[in-house]
């Protein structure tokens, strides 16, 4: 099974050269670390920066300088602020090659929800469903199942959704897979230590599995 | 040029009555305008309608007006971590309408703008979609949505001069431009206020005919909901 | 008969403290010539400024500095530089409170055309669409009628019109007229030495002439 | 942070074919892509749309290439002053279709934002609305417009960084930042090209996420179309 940083680790793999990335609260954030420092990416946050640096030292701290997560921030050479208006112009405009983020479920034909459960929790879309209605490729990373053992990889999301055929991608701590355009989740890696048999056992959803599945390394 | 300073938030806020439908700038905690917040808490009207990305937290920002029960309805992308804003709302004491957040930024940027509708692929095959036009482009799906405008909107800048232009400072513009363009009065509140011709007029984020009164704000506080630092590298 | 200069001297009394003004090509630029120092307005032009200020002393010219009509300008104190899309949605936002704008003809029903001659002339719409779609005042100035004697005040429009009613007040060079809300010109001055016999016979439209008529001083 | 530099026009524009749909950044002609256009007229190609607000002067811009019989068809919102723009509209040689200079400055702001439609006033009753959607709202009619997009944007800017971030100079910005946006590839000539970091990130109007290529322009003859002058006070 793969750590938070694990997922983290794999998802970076995703990344190309050149590209504009968003990322999710949460384990996407991560992300970040351990892109190669030979790519030339640009990190944008929704709230309004293109090149999100690292986490500021004590006295660099600027409280007109946070992330979408409201985590204080600071910026690369080359960076650009811009409002909110303009932010999701980007975004919908499709100039934001890349989008990574969290989930409650996905679903085999791609949907996804991850902002509300009725009746319990209200958080609240974000700009979740801007960025998965728009982002060319889209990549979730999330633990295969939730806290009380259900499947995350469903056949129909059983929550309200976020966004509908979107992901392309699902990065667990079980597995890597991605979305058949016809339907189901093909898996594609395992994590190290786990077998086919146990992924399928915990994909609710129908799982494709063609040829021997390599292991992930790290 | 026009001048539209006014003494303080007190005078700038004297005409908002109860029922008012507002937008608030800010993204958390970031470019709230704080001093606006402290005089309509003074002023302790009710059954406020209010347009922002958030709601603060439970004791800062537009937390304090949800905490007084002043406030009768949301528009807003998140939640977040406001445990009252969460308890109003499922508790059904506060009307929300939760929107995704590009949607809320360019229904406001409409508003202002003087567009009435237009359309968006955000919220389709969602409940937000639910009683809206779905319309189909080119082989994508999008939703109709209306632009949002406001008898009051109070923005904060980082500097502003009496013509009302303003210059806003990180990422703490967000969404005060254009609010301030969507306020039928848009009062902004400005950490400096200097006089018109000081800014240069290629800098200036919010012309100043969106502006209808500006005032050198006090006491900034500027929380930080999230303090997040790396080491210092030796 | 009013003089051009004498037609932007009159419309500049229309001009209200505060207001943030679009002036036209033509005759509408003289406007600003005569608004009284005393008066906080701000001109704006449609290709990115709010505060246009008098023409440059020749040391002083800057290509990057044009006003709508092409011509080198100055900016005043508290001026501000934008996009044409910023531009526009102040227009058509309603921010902008006065257009001022020339005219081939006004119908009775404050229709306007000033864009086109079908097979003739097609210079473009411009902004004026825009800002007669936008604007909660707009007054027109022009001459009465055309260099061939016809009247530009008619009944309908002849030539493709540029918005339809939207025009408020019209000054020519021989009357102020208002637009009435239910159809017609009304008569609300004369230019010094016309009489309402003349200005009757030269507009083609409903000319509504209540009580005396007074003569416009300069 | 991504390198966005070529070297000069002509490998900016090396892969711009004929019948490609272009965008063209200027008002008049002031902010136009002047290096963009000479490398374009060196290449000879032909059947190009052009999405710009005015087409220049018979002997400068746009103008060069209309000309030189390049030019299909323009998109734009007013011929003015150009004689040979007149001419081929009028004999039907040129298509050309005029749109009000709101709405075509939107249309394309939209294409950037992915608002694939919008609701306009302009135009309503006249024949601009012919054949397009017409909603009321609030008591107001509106036409409906469709976005612009364009294969090649080519836009000029005062100052950029490698990053592809740009600063615009007084009214030059006009109708160049949206177009950025709008195109696939945005092609931006600047005056003086500096590395990423120079550039103020609260200064700069058009992000660097809308650029993939840029150069450092020269010999900006800048021309001037109407100099009008007043008198030195002494």
């Amino acid at each position: 099974m793969l750590s938070k940083e694990q997922i983290a680790q794999r998802i970076a793999k995703e990344v190309k050269n050149g590209q504009y990335i968003n990322l999710g609260i949460g384990i996407p954030t991560l992300v970040a670390n351990y892109i190669p420092d030979e790519l030339e990416v640009v990190l944008q946050s929704e709230n309004g920066l293109l090149g999100i640096g690292p986490f500021p030292t004590e006295d660099k701290i600027d409280p007109d300088l946070i992330n979408a997560g409201k985590q204080t921030i600071t910026m690369v050479k080359g960076s650009v602020l811009f409002n909110s208006a303009e932010s999701f112009a980007m975004i919908r405009g499709g100039h934001v090659h890349l989008t990574i983020l969290g989930a409650m479920e996905v679903s085999e034909n791609g949907d996804i929800a991850n902002w509300k459960i009725p009746g319990k929790m209200v958080k609240g879309m974000g700009g979740a469903m801007d960025l998965v209605a728009s982002a060319e490729n889209i990549i979730v990373a999330m633990q295969h199942c939730s806290r009380d053992g259900a499947s995350k990889l469903l056949k129909e999301c059983s929550l309200p959704i976020t966004g509908i055929k979107c992901v392309k991608k699902i990065v667990t701590d079980l597995a890597v897979l991605e979305v058949s355009p016809k339907g189901g989740f093909v898996l594609k890696e395992r994590a190290p230590g786990v077998s086919v048999e146990e992924i399928q056992e915990k994909t609710e959803g129908k799982l494709i599995v063609e040829g021997e599945i390599p292991e992930m390394v790290f | 040029m026009i001048n539209k300073t006014v003494k303080d938030a007190k005078e700038a806020v004297a005409d908002i009555p109860s029922g008012a439908f507002l937008m608030m700038g800010g993204f958390g905690l970031s470019g709230i305008p704080e001093n606006c917040i402290s005089a309509l808490l003074e002023k302790g009207i009710k059954d406020l309608t209010i347009v922002s990305n958030n709601a603060g937290v439970d004791d800062f920002g537009i937390g304090l007006l949800l905490k007084k029960k002043m406030v009768k309805k949301m528009i807003s992308s998140y939640v977040g971590e406001n445990a009252e804003f969460e308890r109003q709302l499922l508790s059904g004491e506060l009307e929300v309408d939760l929107i995704p957040q590009g949607t809320l930024a360019e229904r406001v940027r409409a508003g202002g703008a003087g567009i009435p509708a237009f359309f968006t692929p955000a919220g389709v095959g969602t409940e937000v979609a639910e009683g809206k036009e779905i319309r189909e482009f080119d082989g994508k799906l999008y939703l109709m949505e209306r632009w949002l405008r406001a008898d009051f909107s109070l923005v904060k800048a980082w500097k502003g001069d009496t013509a009302g232009n303003l210059i806003f400072k990180g990422t703490a513009r967000n969404f005060n431009p254009m609010m301030a363009a969507a306020g039928k009065i848009c009062i902004a509140e400005v950490e400096e206020l200097v006089p018109a011709g000081e800014l240069n007029p290629n800098e200036i984020h919010t012309p100043g005919i969106y502006v209808q009164r500006i005032f050198e704000g006090k006491n900034y506080e500027k929380r930080i909901e999230q303090r997040t630092v790396s080491q210092a590298k030796s």
